[in-house]
């Protein structure tokens, strides 16, 4: 088994095992360092799927910033642990969570399934231009000649996501009540 | 004649170790440079001129009782100093800081005087720095003190604030060189204009180094930044709690950010390795050169001017640094795009 | 040598683990980080592919859905403190009331 | 010879910028500042248009000049280019609309005086737009373009008719006219949509050229259709039976509006429209006899009812109607040049007795009806001696351009074998000049009849000068103020001069006018067969010895006519007024027939609108407005309340429910794909 391959699966088996944790317990706080863990996991891969810097990228933006926010959230307003089901203050009905788990576990099977159907497609050999999909510069090319329009819509996104974050948050106007 | 791949350990090997004597050396300079600011003599007992004075603070250190506050959680107030220095150390690894080098002849192929030599090095560093945030802010709130809780939450808003302007900053020089890479943005500096100006990032890019140091001063909480620590309103912030080894790795940290800023800074700005009279062999000299004087700036800094006040830096951060940074990067693109193609 | 399928698998377990945590979980910062998850799995699945194609626009498209990401992160927090506020619970069950 | 093309888009934009400038801040202008953009914008239109036109009036009669601007609409192999064209037709009316337009502006400026700012920057507003859509229609180069000019100036009349809309008469005329016009232009658009049918193409060049080869239609075919569709049209702008109604209740309009739209200029676009596709009429000569028959029988009607009218702007309006009826009957002939060429002198002396009605209007302080008028003669000099020019020229008194342009169709007429046309054609010449000057008598002759209460059987609201002037009685019987008075005087040497570009060739004159327009109704530049069977009138034909006797023959005739339509008047109205009353009484069915206008309003408002008025209300209102639509709206609401309150149980509430439904739907559509 080749080194790549044995990298695979280390980066791959941390991924699946940290994100596994992160839905698997109560604390907020551990679930979101574990995420970040996946993250890191995940960057690994794209290293290896010759993408250097969405790997970079990922540990920045993900890690970096979004999860930071995470953080704060959960700091600030203290969330305590997920309490034990058996005594929640609330009756709730558990009928969607156990349907969403089973269907869960029926889209993996169909996921199986569908990629049992086209396994083999890809046959292992390198990749003629792994370089030039490496290269920063070509993605720049690509992002910012064939994406503009795209690019520039983003931004309009992203303003809007801080008025309505700002807006949202403010003292005077909680949860628009 | 020694393997590359056994180089290539020992200089891994070579570099922590440097990096954490940085750290007692700068401690030692910054106690000195203080008291001569201050007009006092400074440490001078231990050892001559008190140049063993790091060793028994190390020394010191190590026998203090390790203390952990009842409340806190023991796992993350264990994990964040760890994550602090291993973020500092890790930084380093892609800061190349001398030419291709045979030892003298001691190794058959040249060995880039770097850790790990990535294409995308400058991200590299800026991800890890960002990492580091998450030693701060652990810290902080898992000692589950509002002192802590503060400083942490201050310096971890103080960090993501700068992080912008350091990155646009870092935008500049990019573009001039246009490369991601460390190594090829230094050669980009090498040789000089008119045979005098040296071709260094710092005069293509004056603002770019001012705001890039401003925001590295931000960055690794050193004064006149100083908020997480602030001793008078935060009792030291977010390591109150702290003591013995796991202080000394926030301490540490702290120090390891300073060099790794100032290595960053003089591979951006100052040409690295790259000067007169010294073959490219003995770069690395020029290198620590320029690196020393950046660091006695920062201590200089430190010494010289007051804290400013948390809204203060805000502001400074958003309407100033920021907007300057974005012209900044704005105006240079603009002139490539002109000037060269 | 890793191949394509073994990333799709990869994605595939890792979207899976995403979706199952929106559904068992029981804390709305979780919940967004199960989503988060989701994203990844795709953004594995995009990069993987445009490798396999030989092509960038997969990475791109992961660019964006970054972008997106980030959106998503700020607003939801934001309407998860305001929540927060309002009901001092972070249980979606608490929210079941459809006025005010 | 494609010379200064792009000044053509010039001719109808500057008015269009007045129009932008007096809509937008009229309300801020003084009078003199609306007034005097207005009349820049349309005197420096006429420059321009001058300039355009020079080289077809002084050089080479030949080709056209075209403009394209840019492809407006582009659908399959539909293409309509936003495209203007000049050529010998087009220069003559352009210079027409601006010119005329031009004075009349000018002269309005002192007739609306009365009226407030912001009523007189809306008035001038109407008025440059108008030029604007007119010259839009007349430089049009292809159906499109005219048919937007042609809904244009609609609107402008309409406008302008209703522009004292606090009258009721007022608006009702101008909803009069929009309508009728309405009626006109169905026939209008489907005359296109055939054409473009039939020849894959709206360019009036290149329809010609298509049929240049072709053979005139033996009977009534696909073209004569086309043909017959676009004279529908023609008979709603232009007053004609039996769409003729709304033009006398135009009167309601200002007096200069009357004068520029509803004589000189808007009206003609009927005839224009024939005249633009001489080629394609010409290829129908059913569809000819039919204009010809319909033009000669609207002249008498509109003659006879001329006769008895109490109101002089009607009585104008009326002789309008029947000139009209001229030139359509010179076109049905296919003498497509003397109609235009009787379109052009009738344009300066209808123009002409338009204003000079104004002027005397305005001194009487908005009184119209003439049997309160009298021995005006010594009060308004210039009024009246131009109006006897106009009313000279328009009876065809030799030596005036009515004369030469009327007995030119006429001519044609009689040479195209009609001789019954041309009967009817002397007889309504005999008519017109009775009536005319019925008017100048009444009006200028005699004893001042102010002030005796109107005679009951005035049927007509007769529209008051607009309510600035209502009340305001003969204190001051003024002349025309200097801008009425100079536009009176141009158009009065005009309706003089105009007719010698006409002298046909029996009085030694060259037929200038004729040689000049000849190519305009070819197939374009490009030689064509067809047009020679359209257009007979080439000097060369026109010339020859028997065709010059015969011609000075009928000339006699007419004159004859002519004047003994004047003596008849000088009988009846003048020397022995009591005969003309004893006369109505002799004959009081017809006199009261005439008077009420063959009852054709009644006749269409029995026929055509009261039942549209009955079906409307209690087929489309009661039945399928109120039974189908609402019902089924209704309906719908019930559907959805029901629908709702059932799907409402599904809202619990819980988002993990919700997102359990989404992912349900996600598992079952992979698997089905996957099952396939």
């Amino acid at each position: 088994m080749s080194g790549e391959l044995a990298l695979f699966y280390l980066f791959g088996g941390a991924a699946v095992v940290a994100s596994l944790l992160v839905i698997g317990q109560r604390n907020p706080i551990y679930s979101v360092l574990l995420l970040i863990a996946s993250f890191g996991a995940l960057a690994g891969l794209y290293v290896l799927l010759d993408a250097p810097f969405m790997a970079v990228t990922q540990i920045i933006v993900y890690a970096g910033a979004i999860m930071v926010l995470f953080l704060f959230v959960v700091m600030l307003l203290n969330v305590p642990a997920e309490a034990p089901i058996d005594h929640v203050e609330l009756h709730e009905p558990q009928g969607a969570r156990w349907l969403g788990g089973v269907l869960a576990v029926a889209l993996l099977v169909e996921l199986g399934w569908a990629l049992w159907r086209v396994v083999g497609v890809d046959d292992g050999r390198p990749v003629a231009d792994a370089g030039q999909l490496a290269s920063v510069l070509e993605i720049g090319r690509v992002l910012f000649q064939e994406y503009a329009f795209a690019f520039e819509v983003t931004s309009i996104l992203i303003i809007v996501a801080m008025v309505g974050a700002v807006l949202l948050t403010r003292r005077d106007s909680g949860a628009g009540s | 004649m020694i393997p590359a791949v056994v180089a290539q350990i020992l200089l891994l090997l070579f570099v922590f170790f440097m990096l954490l004597n940085s750290a007692s050396v700068m401690v030692y300079a910054e106690r000195k440079i203080a008291a001569l600011i201050q007009q006092r003599y400074g440490p001078y007992l231990v050892g001559p001129h008190g140049l063993m004075q790091p060793l028994a603070d190390i020394i010191k250190l190590l026998f203090k009782e390790e203390l952990r506050p009842l409340a806190a959680d023991r796992f993350l107030f264990m994990l964040a100093p760890v994550i602090s220095a291993t973020a500092a150390f890790a930084a380093f690894s892609v800061v190349p800081f001398g030419a291709d080098t045979t030892l003298f002849g001691l190794l058959e192929e040249p060995l880039p005087l770097v850790v790990a030599d990535v294409n995308v090095a400058i991200l590299v560093v800026f991800a890890i720095t960002s990492m580091g945030v998450y030693g701060i802010v652990l810290a902080g709130w898992s000692s589950n003190s509002k002192y802590s809780l503060l400083g942490a939450l201050r310096s971890s808003a103080q960090m993501i604030s700068y992080e912008l302007s350091y990155g646009l900053a870092l935008g500049g020089v990019l573009v001039v060189a246009g490369s991601l890479s460390l190594r090829e943005i230094v050669d980009a500096q090498a040789g000089t204009w008119l045979g005098v100006i040296p071709r260094w990032g710092v005069v293509t890019q004056p603002i770019g180094f001012l705001i890039f140091m401003t925001a590295g001063i931000a960055e690794t909480n050193r004064a006149p930044f100083d908020f997480p620590e602030a001793e008078q309103e935060l009792v030291a912030g977010y390591h109150t709690e702290y003591s013995s080894m796991s202080f000394a790795m926030f301490f540490l940290a702290e120090y390891v950010n300073m060099v790794t800023v100032s290595a960053v800074a003089t591979d951006l700005f100052l040409g690295g390795w790259h000067g007169p009279f010294l073959p490219e062999s003995f770069g690395w000299i020029w290198f620590l050169v320029k690196m020393s004087a950046l660091l006695f700036f920062y201590i200089w800094v430190r010494w010289t001017l007051p804290r400013y006040r948390y809204d203060q830096l805000m502001m400074f951060g958003w309407k100033f640094l920021l907007p300057l940074a974005v012209v900044n990067l704005l105006v240079t693109a603009a002139g490539v795009l002109s000037f060269v193609g | 040598m890793a191949t394509l399928d073994h990333y799709l698998l990869l994605s595939a377990v890792l979207f899976t683990i995403g979706t199952a945590g929106v559904f068992l979980r029981r804390n709305l910062i979780t919940i967004l980080l199960a989503i988060e998850i989701m994203l990844n799995a795709v953004n594995l699945t995009f990069i993987a592919y445009g490798r396999f194609l030989g092509a960038v626009d997969g990475q791109i498209i992961v660019f964006f859905v970054m972008t997106v990401a980030a959106a998503e992160a700020a607003v939801g927090l934001a309407i998860v403190i305001a929540m927060f506020r309002h009901r001092g619970s972070l249980n979606p069950e608490a929210f079941r009331t459809l006025k005010g | 010879m494609t010379g200064d093309s792009s000044m053509l888009l010039w001719i109808p934009l500057l008015p269009f910028l007045g129009f932008l400038v007096n809509a937008a801040l009229g309300r801020r202008l003084s009078r003199g500042a609306s007034g005097g953009v207005a009349c820049t914008a349309i005197l420096a239109s006429f420059a321009v248009s001058a300039t355009v036109s020079w080289p077809f009036l002084f050089g080479a009669p030949a080709g056209a000049v075209d403009q394209r601007l840019y492809t407006w609409i582009q659908v399959g192999d539909f293409v309509a280019t936003f495209a203007l064209r000049v050529d010998a037709l087009t220069a003559l009316m352009i210079l027409i609309v601006t010119g005329i337009g031009s004075l009349i502006h000018i002269y309005s400026t002192a007739y609306m005086h009365e009226e407030r700012e912001s009523e007189y920057a809306r008035y001038f507003s109407y008025l440059n737009l108008f030029a604007a859509f007119m010259l839009l229609l007349v430089l049009g180069a292809n159906f499109l373009m005219m048919f937007v000019g042609w809904e244009g100036v609609g609107l402008c009349s309409y406008l302008l008719i209703g522009f004292w809309y606090t009258k009721p008469a007022a608006s009702n005329a101008g909803k009069k006219a929009f309508i009728v016009n309405r009626i006109g232009d169905v026939g209008f658009i489907l005359g296109v949509l055939l054409a473009f049918r039939h020849f894959g193409t709206i360019d009036f060049q290149e329809i010609a050229a298509a049929l240049g080869p072709v053979a005139p239609d033996s009977q009534f075919g696909v073209v004569s259709l086309i043909a017959l569709l676009l004279f529908v049209g023609a008979t709603g702008k232009s007053a004609q039976i039996p769409l003729y109604v709304w033009l006398p209740d135009a009167m309601e309009g200002p007096t200069p509006v009357s004068a520029l739209i509803h004589a000189a200029t808007m009206v003609t676009a009927g005839v224009y429209l024939i005249g633009r596709n001489a080629v394609l009429f010409s290829h129908a000569p059913d569809v000819l006899v039919i204009v010809a028959l319909v033009g000669t029988a609207t002249a008498l009607m509109a003659g006879t009812i001329g006769l008895v009218q109490h109101d002089i702007k009607r009585v104008l309006a009326y002789s309008t109607v029947s000139q009209l009826g001229y030139m359509f009957l010179a076109m049905g002939v296919g003498a497509f040049g003397a109609g235009i060429f009787h379109l052009y002198t009738h344009a300066f002396f209808k123009a002409l007795l338009f204003l000079g009605s104004g002027a005397v209007i305005h001194a009487l302080g908005g009184e119209q009806d003439m049997r309160r008028m009298g021995g005006l003669k010594h009060a308004l000099p210039v009024t009246y001696w131009t109006f006897l020019v106009g009313a000279l020229a328009i009876a065809g008194v030799p030596l005036l351009s009515g004369f030469f342009s009327k007995d030119e169709i006429l001519f044609r007429a009689f040479q195209s074998g009609h001789t019954w046309l041309w009967t009817v054609g002397v007889l309504t010449s005999l008519l017109t000049a009775t009536y005319m000057f019925r008017v100048v008598f009444l009006t200028f002759h005699g004893t001042s009849r102010a002030g005796t209460p109107a005679a009951p059987d005035v049927l007509v609201a007769d529209g008051a000068h607009g309510p600035s002037h209502a009340g305001a009685g003969h204190a001051h019987l003024h002349d025309a103020p200097p801008a009425m008075a100079l536009a009176l005087l141009v158009l009065a040497v005009g309706s003089v001069a105009a007719g010698y570009v006409g002298v046909p060739h029996a009085l030694g004159g060259d037929n200038r006018i004729e040689a000049y327009l000849a190519p305009a109704f070819g197939a374009g530049s490009s030689e064509a067969d067809g047009v020679e069977a359209g257009t007979p009138e080439t000097p060369g034909e026109a010339a020859d010895e028997h065709g010059a006797t015969l011609e000075l023959g009928l000339m006699g005739v007419s004159v004859l006519a002519a004047l003994g339509g004047i003596g008849l008047a000088a009988f009846f109205f003048l020397t022995r007024r009591e005969a003309a009353a004893r006369a109505a009484a002799r004959f009081a069915g017809l006199h009261r027939i005439l008077l009420n206008k063959y009852y054709v309003d009644e006749l269409y408002d029995t026929a055509v609108v009261t039942p549209l008025v009955a079906v409307s209300r209690h087929a489309l209102w009661r039945g399928v407005d109120a039974g189908f639509i609402d019902g089924s709206v209704n309906g719908v609401g019930t559907i959805v309340r029901q629908g709702a309150a059932a799907l409402r149980q599904v809202q619990t509430g819980s988002v993990r429910a919700y997102a359990a439904g989404l992912l349900l739907g996600a598992v079952m559509i992979l698997g089905y794909y996957l099952w396939r």
